[in-house]
C-alpha cells in the first residue's frame, strides 16, 4: 500500500511520478515471476505430452506392462518422492529469507538446494533402472523412459540453476534483485516436485492398479 | 464439360451421390452467404454518408440498429450452421449403414501399387491380382485396406470418398457402381517417391461378365504352347523376375510385386500409369527407373531375343 | 515545464527545447545500441530485433515463394519433365515448412514484438536478452534447413512427415532428421516470444490501460502468444519423438513393437490446428486496427470482438481430429467433430459482422492498407466457407488431400494471413522506417496480388473435386486436369510479379520515398504514432498515461504522462495487470553478447543431435559459459548492491 | 451388478431413492425458506438476486434429472449414459448451484441465533485460516482432475459399477469436487478471473485428453459394459461414445464459463479505474444473454452507478459526527482505534455484511440506516442516518479495499 501512495500527482492534470515506486518487489509483481510461469507451463506441457504418448500406446498392448517386462521397482521412486517431500518446506523457509532479504538465509538455502537437486539427479539415475526396460525395447520402454527422462531434465536444470545462484551469492556482488531470482526459483521447485509426484503415481504406481 | 478421368462430380453410385448432393447443398448455401455477406460490406463501404457527422461519435439509435443486425446476423449462422449439421449427419448416416457384402475385397497397399485379393471362404477359389478391381454392377461391396510398408489411401472418386491405409490398422470402405464402366481411381496419401504414379481402376462388369471374369482370374497360368513362349517363360524363370513375382502353376512364387498370373489381362502396367501394350511392357521391363523413377522394379538387361520371348510369354498370360 | 511523450525538439514551445534536447540525448546515450558491428551484434532493442526478425520472415516468405513457383511450373503441363520426384518431394516438402515455420508464425510474433511495446506505452521487452536469443536461434534453424537443401539433404517426407513414410525404416538418409530438429529451433523461437508477449502485455502496459482498454491488436497478439505457449510444445515432443525413433532405437511411432503411427499423427495436429489460428488470429488484430484508422470510428462491438479472439483460441485446441478423417476415427465420434469444428465459424461471424457494421458507421478511406482489408474480407470468406464444407466428414472424405484442400487452405492462410499482412507492412512501414511506402505501387501490388491469388487457387477447387490429389509430381495428359493447371500457373506468375512490385516499392522508398511524419494516417488510435517515426530507441520520452480506448483520439492539448522514470539506466516501468497501476520500477539489462553465444551453442547442439545423441551432453557443456555469463552481469554505477545482512 | 436395461423399460425406470431424493427434497426446502426469510427482511430480490435463485431452481433440477430419472437406471447399463449423469451432475449442474449461493440461502434458514453462530465460526479462528489455505483455485482445480481420472482407473470404475456404496462415494466425490471447483472460480478467486479462464482452459484440456483416450481406446476398458446390444452399440462403441461426450459437449461447457468470465474480468478493470469511460457492452450482453444470467457476480456495474453519487469524501467526514469510530476503526477517520466492533478496513471486498447479508451496496445502506431491520439481535445502534449520508457513508466504506 505503502509504495502506491508514493504515485504522486505531478504538474500537468492527470500525470504521474513514479520516482517513489520500488525497484525490487517479489512474486507476482514482478516480471520475472511471470516469465518462471512461462516456461513452467511450456515445459508443464511436455511433461504432460510425454504422459498422454504413454498413456496412448496402451492400447496396443494387452497387459501393461507387456509380457516378460516386469513392473518398476518402487524404492528409488519412492526414495525420490520422499526427498522432495523434504526439500519443499526448506525452499519454503529460503522464499521467505530472500524476501526478509537475509543475505545469510538464503545462501544456506540454496546451497542446500543444490545439495538437494544433485540428489535428485543421482536418484533419477537409480529410477531409470528401476524402470526395467531399456527405450529401445518396445513402446512401453520407449514412452516410460520419455517421461522420465524428461523430467529429469528439469532436475538437472535446476541443479545448474541452483549452484549458479549459490555461486552468485558466495562470490557477489549480490544486487537486491537476485532475492527476487531466489525467491522465483523456489516457485520453480514446487512445480517441479509437484509435477513429480504426478508422474511417480503415472509410471509407478498406475501398473500396478 | 471436360472429359475427366475421374470426379467427384460424376457420382456413379450411391455413396458418391449422396456426397455430391451433400455438395450441391452446401456450394448453394454458400454461394449465397458469400453473396450476402460481400454485398453488406459493399454497401457498408459505398454508401453515401450525411456530411458532417461525427464518426467518433457514439450511441445513438444508429448504433442499437447496427447491434440490431450484427445479432440478426449471428443468429443465421447459426441457423444455417444447425440445418448444415442436420444435411451432414443424415448423408453420414446414409453412407456407414450396415449392408451384406456381396463381394469383399481386401486391399494392400505397397510402395507403389495395389494388391487386390478376392475373399473366399474356399481358400483355394481366393484370387490375387493387382491394380485392377473388378465388381459386380450394383451390388454393395466392402474393401477391406491394409497396408504393407507407408500409410496409402484409398480413392475411386467416382465411386465413393477416400480412406487410409495404415499399416497394422485395418479399414473398411464401401463402394457400388450402378452402370457398368471403368472408373479410375489413386493413392490420395503421400507415400513417397512415386505417390504421383500409384493409380488404380475399378472395373463394374455385369454379372454374368464378373462371373467368368473371377472364374478365369481364379485358374493357374497357361502352359506355354509354342516354343517361343515356351523360352519366354524359361527367361522369366531364370531371371531376377521370379525374385519379385509369382505366376500361379509355375515355380514363381515370391510376392514381393504384383501377382503376373494374368497380366495380360489388365488394361494398365505400372500401377495405372501405362497403358498394357507390348511397347510399354518392354520399356518398362528394361528400364522401369525412366518411367516410373524411384519404383522398386530394377533395370533388367535381356538379350533381345530374350525379350521378345518373354513379351511374347507375357501376353499370353490372360 | 512540459513532459512530452515524443522527444521532438519541434514539438514543444520554443522555450522548452533546450531541456527535451537533453533528455533525448541522456536517453538515447543509456537506450541506444552502441555503435558499429559490435553494438549491431549486441543489440536487445525489440526494434531492432523485431526488424531483423521481420525482414529474416521475409526473406524466407520469399524462398517459399521460389519453391512454390517452381512447383506451379512442373504443374503447368502433365507430364512435364522439369524436374524429378526427388526434387519435387524436397521443393513441396521445403514450401510447407517455410511457409508454416519459417514465415507465418515468425513474422506475426515478429510484427507483434516489434509493435507491442509501443502500443502499450513501454520502452522494451520484459526480457530483451531473452528475446535476442529467441531471434539468433530461429534465424539458425532457418539457416540450418536451407544449408542442408542446398546441400542435397533438404526433408522430402512433407510439412506434416507421417510416420511411418518419415520414421527409420523407410525415410533414408538424413532427410528427416534435418526436418525434426529445423522444427524444435524453431518452436523453442516460437515458445520464447509467446511468453516475452504476455509478460510483456500483463506487466509493462502504460498506466490507466485496463484489460479493457487494450488495442484488440495487443489482445490479439496476447491470444496468439497463449496458442503458441501450449500448442508448441505438442510439434516439438512430436518431433523430438520421431528423431529418437530415428536416432537412438526408440518405438514410439513403430507398430510393430507396439508403438503406433496414428500417435504421430495425433500430436501433429493437436498442434498443426491451432498453429492456423496462431497466424490467423494476429491477422485479425492488423485488421481491427487498420478499420478503425481508415473508417476514423472505433470498432464495433469491442467486448465481443475480444470474446471472440478468447472463444477462436479455446476452440482451435478442439478441432485437430478433422485432420483425420480419412484414418479411421470412431464412426460415432463424426458428428461431434464435425459440429465442433463447424462451431469455430461462429465467433469468426461475430467478427465479421462487427466489422461490416464498422465500416457501415465510418468515412473508409482507400488507402493501400485499406484495399488489402477488403482483398482479405474477399478471399477469407471463400476460404472460410470451403472450411465449414470440409468439418463434413462424407465431403471430407471425398476433397481430403486433394487439391481442393490445397485451394482452401491457401485461401485461409493468404486471405487470411498474407493479405492483412501486406495490409500491416503499408499501414506500419512508415513507423518502421518513417518513410511512407507509393500508393500508385501499392495499388498496383494490391490489385495483381488479388487477381493472381483468385487465379491460381481458384481452379484448384475444381481440380480437387475432379480427383487431382495433392502431392503429385506429375499427371497423366488424360486426366483432363491440364488447363486447369495451366491456370494456376498463370496465376502464380501474376502473384510472382505482384511481390517484385512491392519490392521495388520498398526499395524506391527506403532510398527516396516521402518523409512520413509521426503519424501519417492522420487518424491512427493506438499509442505507436504518438512518437516519431521511426521511433527513438527508448520509444518515449515520458510513458504516456492512458485515459481511453483509442488514447489518441481523446488526446488534450497537453496528454498526461508518467515522469520519475531513471534516466540514468535502462529502467522499465511495471503495472499490475488487471488495471495497470504503476506497480514498481524494473532495471532491465544492457546490451550483450552472450545471448548470440548461447544460441549458437544451442545450434551446434541441434545440428550434432542429427549425428549423435551424445550432443546433449556436449551442447550443455558448451552452453553454462554462455549461460552464466548471460545471467551473471556485473552492476553498474547507480546500482543498488546488497552486502551482509538486509538492504 | 443388475440386469441389463432392456429399452422397453426406460420409460418405467424413474428412481425414488430416498437416499437421494431426501437430501435433494431437503436442500430445496432449506433454499427455498432461506429466500423467504431473506426476501421479507431485506426486500425481494435483496441478497439473493432472482436470476441466483432461478440459478439454483435450474441447478437443482439437473441434479435431480440426473440422479432420479431413468437416465440413473440406463447408467448401469451403458457406459455412454453414466458419462452423460456425470456431466450433468460436474459441468452443468454444478456450476449452476453454485451461482445460486446456497450458502447464503442456507445459512437464513437457520435460526438466527444459529445464523449468527455459523457465521461467527466461519468467519474467524482456525477453521477460517483452514479454509483460506484450501479454497484455492489451484486446490480446487488439482482435486477436480484427481476425481476425474482417478474413477476413471478401469478397477475404480468397475468396484463402482458392482457396489452401491462405492457407486454413492463416485457421485459424492464428483459432486463434491464439482461443487468446490466451481466455487473457487466463481467465488473463491475474487479478482482473480485471469487465472480461472486459465484454469478452465487447462480442464477442458486435460478433460479431453481423457475424453480422447476413451474415445480411440483400440478395445473395451471396463468389462462392466457388456451387454449394451439391447441398444445397438457393441461395448467399443458405447465407450467411443461416451468419450466422446467428456471431449465434445462438455468441454462447451468449460468454454462458456470462461467467457462468462472474461467478461467480467474486462469489466472489472473498468471499475476499479478512476476515471472509468462506460464500455458499449450491449452487444456483447446480447449475445452471452444466456451465459450471462447469474455470472455477473459482483454487481459491478449496478453498484458503481449507485455509488457515483455516493460523495465518498463527504461520506468520510461526516462519521464522527454519527460516532462510527466510537466503536470501529476506520482507515481515513482520525483517532479510530476502538475495538468494540468490527475494524472497518477492507470492508469493500469483504462477503458479508455483519455475518449475515451479501456484502451488496444497498445491503450496506440498508444496514448502515437500520440494523435492526437487518439482524434484530445486534448491538448497533440504529443513528438515524439520512438516506443521503448512507450512501455518502457506503460510497467510502466500499473505498476500502
Amino acid at each position: 500500500m505503502s509504495e502506491r501512495e508514493s504515485v504522486r500527482v505531478a504538474g500537468e492534470p492527470g500525470s504521474i511520478d513514479v520516482s517513489g515506486l520500488p525497484s525490487t518487489t517479489f512474486g507476482h509483481r514482478t516480471i520475472t515471476w511471470w516469465g518462471t510461469i512461462g516456461f513452467m507451463a511450456a515445459e508443464g506441457m511436455t511433461l504432460i505430452i510425454c504422459a498422454v504418448a504413454y498413456l496412448y500406446v496402451q492400447r496396443n498392448f494387452q497387459v501393461w506392462p507387456p509380457r516378460e517386462t516386469p513392473l518398476p521397482s518402487l524404492t528409488a521412486a519412492t526414495i525420490q518422492v520422499l526427498l522432495m517431500a523434504v526439500s519443499v518446506p526448506v525452499m519454503m523457509w529460503t522464499s521467505r529469507a530472500a524476501r526478509r532479504f537475509d543475505l545469510g538465509g538464503v545462501r544456506v538455502g540454496m546451497l542446500t538446494s543444490t545439495g538437494f537437486a544433485l540428489a535428485f539427479c543421482v536418484v533419477r539415475w537409480f529410477e531409470l533402472h528401476a524402470l526395467h526396460t531399456r527405450w529401445d525395447s518396445n513402446a512401453y520402454g520407449s514412452t516410460a523412459w520419455a517421461v522420465v527422462f524428461a523430467h529429469a531434465t528439469l532436475l538437472i536444470a535446476q541443479f545448474f540453476e541452483s549452484a549458479a545462484l549459490s555461486a552468485l551469492l558466495l562470490v557477489g556482488p549480490v544486487e537486491p534483485k537476485h532475492f527476487s531470482d531466489v525467491d522465483d526459483s523456489c516457485l520453480y521447485w514446487y512445480f517441479m516436485t509437484g509435477a513429480w509426484l504426478v508422474l511417480y503415481l503415472l509410471v509407478f504406481i498406475s501398473p500396478r492398479v | 464439360m471436360r472429359d475427366w478421368l475421374q470426379s467427384a462430380l460424376r457420382p456413379a453410385g450411391p455413396e458418391a451421390a449422396s456426397v455430391h448432393a451433400l455438395w450441391e447443398f452446401m456450394l448453394w448455401t454458400s454461394v449465397v452467404v458469400f453473396v450476402l455477406v460481400l454485398g453488406a460490406l459493399a454497401w457498408g463501404t459505398l454508401r453515401r454518408r450525411p456530411a458532417g457527422a461525427d464518426p467518433l461519435a457514439e450511441g445513438g439509435p444508429g448504433e442499437r440498429r447496427m447491434t440490431g443486425a450484427v445479432s440478426t446476423a449471428v443468429g443465421a449462422t447459426v441457423v444455417v450452421l444447425f440445418v448444415f449439421l442436420v444435411f451432414d449427419f443424415s448423408t453420414g448416416r446414409a453412407l456407414t449403414a450396415r449392408r451384406e457384402a456381396a463381394v469383399r475385397i481386401e486391399v494392400t497397399g505397397h510402395q507403389w501399387w495395389w494388391e487386390v485379393t478376392y475373399y473366399d471362404s474356399i481358400p483355394n477359389r481366393r484370387v490375387t491380382t493387382a491394380n485392377e478391381i473388378h465388381i459386380p454392377v450394383g451390388r454393395p461391396v466392402l474393401i477391406r485396406l491394409n497396408s504393407q510398408d507407408v500409410i496409402h489411401s484409398f480413392w475411386a472418386p467416382d465411386l465413393n470418398g477416400k480412406r487410409d491405409l495404415i499399416p497394422g490398422k485395418e479399414s473398411s470402405l464401401w463402394i457400388q457402381a450402378d452402370s457398368p464402366g471403368v472408373y479410375h481411381g489413386q493413392c490420395a496419401e503421400f507415400c513417397g517417391y512415386q505417390h504421383a504414379k500409384m493409380a488404380f481402376l475399378v472395373v463394374a462388369d455385369r454379372p454374368a461378365d464378373f462371373a467368368r471374369w473371377y472364374a478365369s482370374q481364379a485358374d493357374t497360368a497357361r502352359t506355354p504352347t509354342d516354343s517361343l513362349t515356351a523360352r519366354g517363360q524359361e527367361v522369366f524363370l531364370s531371371s531376377p523376375c521370379v525374385m519379385c513375382h509369382a505366376i500361379q502353376g509355375t515355380p514363381a512364387g515370391a510376392t514381393m510385386g504384383p501377382d503376373l498370373t494374368h497380366l495380360a489381362s489388365r488394361r494398365y502396367i505400372a500401377a495405372g500409369s501405362l497403358p498394357n501394350t507390348r511397347g510399354n511392357l518392354a520399356g518398362w521391363i528394361l528400364d522401369a527407373q525412366g518411367i516410373k523413377p524411384g519404383a522398386h522394379m530394377p533395370p533388367n538387361s535381356l538379350t533381345p531375343a530374350d525379350l521378345q520371348a518373354l513379351l511374347a510369354y507375357l501376353g499370353t498370360l490372360k | 515545464m512540459t513532459a512530452p511523450i515524443t522527444a521532438d525538439p519541434e514539438a514543444v514551445p520554443p522555450e522548452a527545447r533546450p531541456a527535451v534536447r537533453e533528455l533525448h540525448d541522456q536517453l538515447e546515450r543509456v537506450w541506444s545500441d552502441g555503435p558499429g558491428l559490435r553494438g549491431w551484434l549486441m543489440s536487445t532493442d525489440h526494434k531492432s530485433l523485431g526488424k531483423r526478425y521481420v525482414i529474416t520472415a521475409f526473406v524466407f516468405f520469399l524462398l517459399g515463394g521460389l519453391e512454390a513457383a517452381v512447383i506451379r511450373a512442373q504443374l503447368a503441363r502433365p507430364e512435364n519433365g522439369l524436374i524429378g520426384p526427388d526434387l519435387y518431394n524436397q521443393l513441396f516438402t521445403m514450401h510447407g515448412t517455410t511457409m508454416m515455420f519459417l514465415f507465418a508464425v515468425p513474422v506475426m510474433t515478429a510484427m507483434s514484438l516489434y509493435l507491442v511495446p509501443l502500443m502499450i506505452g513501454s520502452r522494451d521487452l520484459a526480457f530483451p536478452r531473452l528475446n535476442a536469443y529467441g531471434y539468433y536461434v530461429y534465424l539458425l534453424g532457418g539457416l540450418f534447413l536451407y544449408t542442408s537443401f542446398f546441400l542435397n539433404v533438404g526433408p522430402d517426407a512433407g510439412w506434416f512427415a507421417y510416420t511411418p513414410l518419415s520414421g527409420p525404416a523407410y525415410g533414408v538418409g538424413k532427410r528427416v532428421d534435418v526436418w525434426a530438429q529445423t522444427i524444435t529451433f524453431t518452436e523453442i523461437a516460437g515458445i520464447i516470444a509467446a511468453i516475452e508477449l504476455i509478460v510483456t502485455i500483463f506487466k509493462q502496459r502504460a498506466p490507466g490501460m485496463s484489460l479493457n482498454r487494450m488495442p484488440l491488436f495487443v489482445w490479439s497478439a496476447l491470444v496468439m502468444a497463449f496458442m503458441i505457449l501450449f500448442a508448441m510444445p505438442w510439434v516439438a515432443v512430436d518431433s523430438q519423438f520421431l528423431a529418437m525413433d530415428r536416432l537412438i532405437g526408440t518405438h514410439f511411432f513403430n507398430q510393430a513393437e507396439g508403438g503406433d503411427a496414428l500417435l504421430w499423427q495425433h500430436l501433429f495436429w493437436f498442434f498443426g490446428h491451432p498453429e492456423v489460428y496462431i497466424i490467423f488470429i494476429p491477422a485479425l488484430g492488423f485488421v481491427s486496427t487498420i478499420i478503425a484508422t481508415f473508417t476514423r470510428r472505433e470498432i464495433f462491438g469491442y467486448p465481443a470482438m475480444v470474446l471472440s479472439l478468447v472463444a477462436t483460441g479455446f476452440l482451435g485446441f478442439g478441432l485437430w481430429v478433422h485432420h483425420m478423417f480419412a484414418t479411421n476415427i470412431p464412426q460415432m465420434g463424426e458428428s461431434f467433430f464435425t459440429a465442433a469444428s463447424a462451431m469455430i465459424a461462429i465467433p469468426t461471424g461475430v467478427q465479421f459482422f462487427c466489422w461490416i457494421a464498422t465500416i457501415w458507421g465510418g468515412r473508409p478511406r482507400f488507402a493501400t492498407p485499406f484495399l488489402f482489408i477488403l482483398g482479405f474480407f474477399a478471399v477469407f470468406i471463400i476460404g472460410g466457407l470451403s472450411g465449414v464444407m470440409i468439418a463434413s466428414v462424407p465431403f471430407d472424405l471425398q476433397v481430403h488431400d486433394t487439391f481442393f484442400i490445397v485451394a482452401h487452405l491457401h485461401y485461409v492462410l493468404l486471405g487470411g494471413g498474407v493479405f492483412p499482412l501486406f495490409a500491416a507492412f503499408y499501414y506500419w512501414f512508415p513507423k518502421f522506417t518513417g518513410r511512407r511506402l507509393s500508393e500508385r505501387l501499392g495499388r498496383w501490388n494490391f490489385t495483381l496480388f488479388f487477381i493472381g491469388v483468385n487465379l491460381t487457387f481458384f481452379p484448384m477447387h475444381l481440380l480437387g473435386l475432379h480427383g487431382m490429389p495433392r502431392r503429385v509430381y506429375t499427371y497423366l495428359a488424360g486426366t483432363g486436369w491440364g488447363s486447369l493447371n495451366l491456370l494456376a500457373t498463370i496465376g502464380a506468375v501474376t502473384i510472382f510479379v505482384s511481390v517484385v512490385i512491392f519490392l521495388v516499392n520498398v526499395a524506391r522508398t527506403l532510398a527516396n520515398g516521402e518523409l512520413a511524419g509521426d503519424d501519417p494516417w492522420g487518424s491512427s488510435s493506438t499509442l505507436e504514432w504518438a512518437t516519431s517515426s521511426p521511433p527513438p530507441s527508448y520509444n518515449f520520452a515520458h510513458l504516456p498515461v492512458v485515459e481511453g480506448r483509442y488514447p489518441l483520439w481523446s488526446r488534450p492539448q497537453e496528454p498526461p504522462v508518467v515522469t520519475g522514470l531513471r534516466t540514468d539506466q535502462r529502467e522499465l516501468l511495471i503495472t499490475t495487470v488487471l488495471d495497470a497501476r504503476p506497480d514498481h520500477r524494473h532495471r532491465t539489462p544492457d546490451p550483450t553478447i552472450w545471448p548470440l553465444l548461447a544460441a549458437l551453442t544451442t545450434g551446434i547442439t541441434f545440428v550434432a543431435l542429427v549425428f549423435t545423441p551424445w550432443a546433449i551432453v556436449i551442447g550443455g557443456a558448451l552452453a553454462i559459459g554462455p549461460l552464466v555469463a548471460w545471467g551473471w552481469g556485473k552492476p553498474q554505477p547507480g546500482d543498488p548492491v546488497v552486502t551482509e545482512g538486509v538492504e | 451388478m443388475s440386469e441389463a436395461l432392456l429399452p422397453g423399460q426406460l420409460a418405467r425406470a424413474w428412481s425414488a431413492d430416498p437416499a437421494i431424493a431426501g437430501p435433494l427434497a431437503l436442500a430445496a426446502a432449506l433454499y427455498a425458506r432461506g429466500t423467504v426469510v431473506l426476501w421479507a427482511r431485506a426486500g425481494t430480490a435483496h441478497g439473493l438476486r432472482r436470476r441466483d435463485v432461478l440459478a439454483f431452481a435450474a441447478g437443482w433440477t439437473v441434479l435431480a434429472l440426473a440422479l432420479l430419472s431413468p437416465l440413473h437406471e440406463l447408467s448401469e447399463t451403458l457406459f455412454s449414459a453414466h458419462m452423460v449423469q456425470h456431466e450433468l451432475l460436474m459441468a452443468v449442474a454444478a456450476p449452476l448451484i453454485v451461482l445460486g449461493r446456497p450458502l447464503v440461502a442456507f445459512l437464513w434458514s437457520m435460526p438466527a441465533s444459529w445464523r449468527r453462530r455459523a457465521a461467527r465460526a466461519a468467519g474467524s479462528g482456525r477453521p477460517a485460516a483452514a479454509w483460506r489455505a484450501l479454497a484455492r483455485p489451484s486446490v480446487a482445480w488439482l482435486a477436480y482432475a484427481l476425481a476425474t481420472w482417478g474413477w476413471h482407473a478401469p478397477r475404480l470404475y468397475d468396484a463402482a459399477l458392482a457396489s452401491a456404496p462405492i457407486h454413492a462415494l463416485q457421485h459424492a466425490t464428483f459432486l463434491a469436487t464439482a461443487l468446490f471447483f466451481w466455487w473457487a472460480l466463481l467465488h473463491g478467486a475474487r479478482h482473480r478471473y485471469g487465472a480461472a479462464v486459465l484454469y478452465l482452459f487447462a480442464t477442458a484440456v486435460h478433460t479431453t485428453a481423457l475424453g480422447a483416450i476413451l474415445a480411440l481406446s483400440a478395445r473395451p476398458l471396463y468389462p462392466a459394459y457388456a451387454s449394451t446390444a439391447a441398444w445397438g452399440l457393441s461395448p467399443l462403441e458405447d465407450q467411443q461414445l461416451a468419450g466422446l461426450i467428456m471431449w465434445v459437449p462438455a468441454c462447451l461447457a468449460y468454454l462458456v464459463a470462461a467467457l462468462a468470465l472474461m467478461l467480467a474480468w474486462m469489466r472489472e478493470g473498468d471499475r476499479r479505474l478512476p476515471r472509468a469511460v462506460a464500455a458499449p457492452a450491449s452487444l456483447a450482453a446480447l449475445l452471452l444473454v444466456v451465459l450471462l444470467a447469474g455470472c455477473d457476480r459482483e454487481p459491478a456495474e449496478r453498484s458503481r452507478r449507485e455509488l457515483v453519487d455516493g460523495n465518498a469524501e463527504r461520506g468520510r467526514e461526516i462519521m464522527p459526527a454519527y460516532g462510527c469510530n466510537a466503536c470501529h476503526s476506520i482507515p481515513g477517520v482520525r483517532g479510530t482505534d476502538a475495538r468494540v466492533g468490527p475494524p472497518l478496513a477492507g470492508i469493500g471486498s469483504r462477503s458479508f455484511i455483519a455475518g449475515v447479508l451479501p456484502n451488496q451496496p444497498d445491503n450496506m445502506i440498508r444496514w448502515i440506516r437500520d440494523p435492526q431491520a437487518v439482524d434484530s439481535l445486534t448491538a448497533r445502534p440504529n443513528l438515524g442516518v439520512s438516506a443521503r449520508d448512507a450512501r455518502d457513508i457506503a460510497g467510502y466504506l466500499y473505498t476500502l479495499r
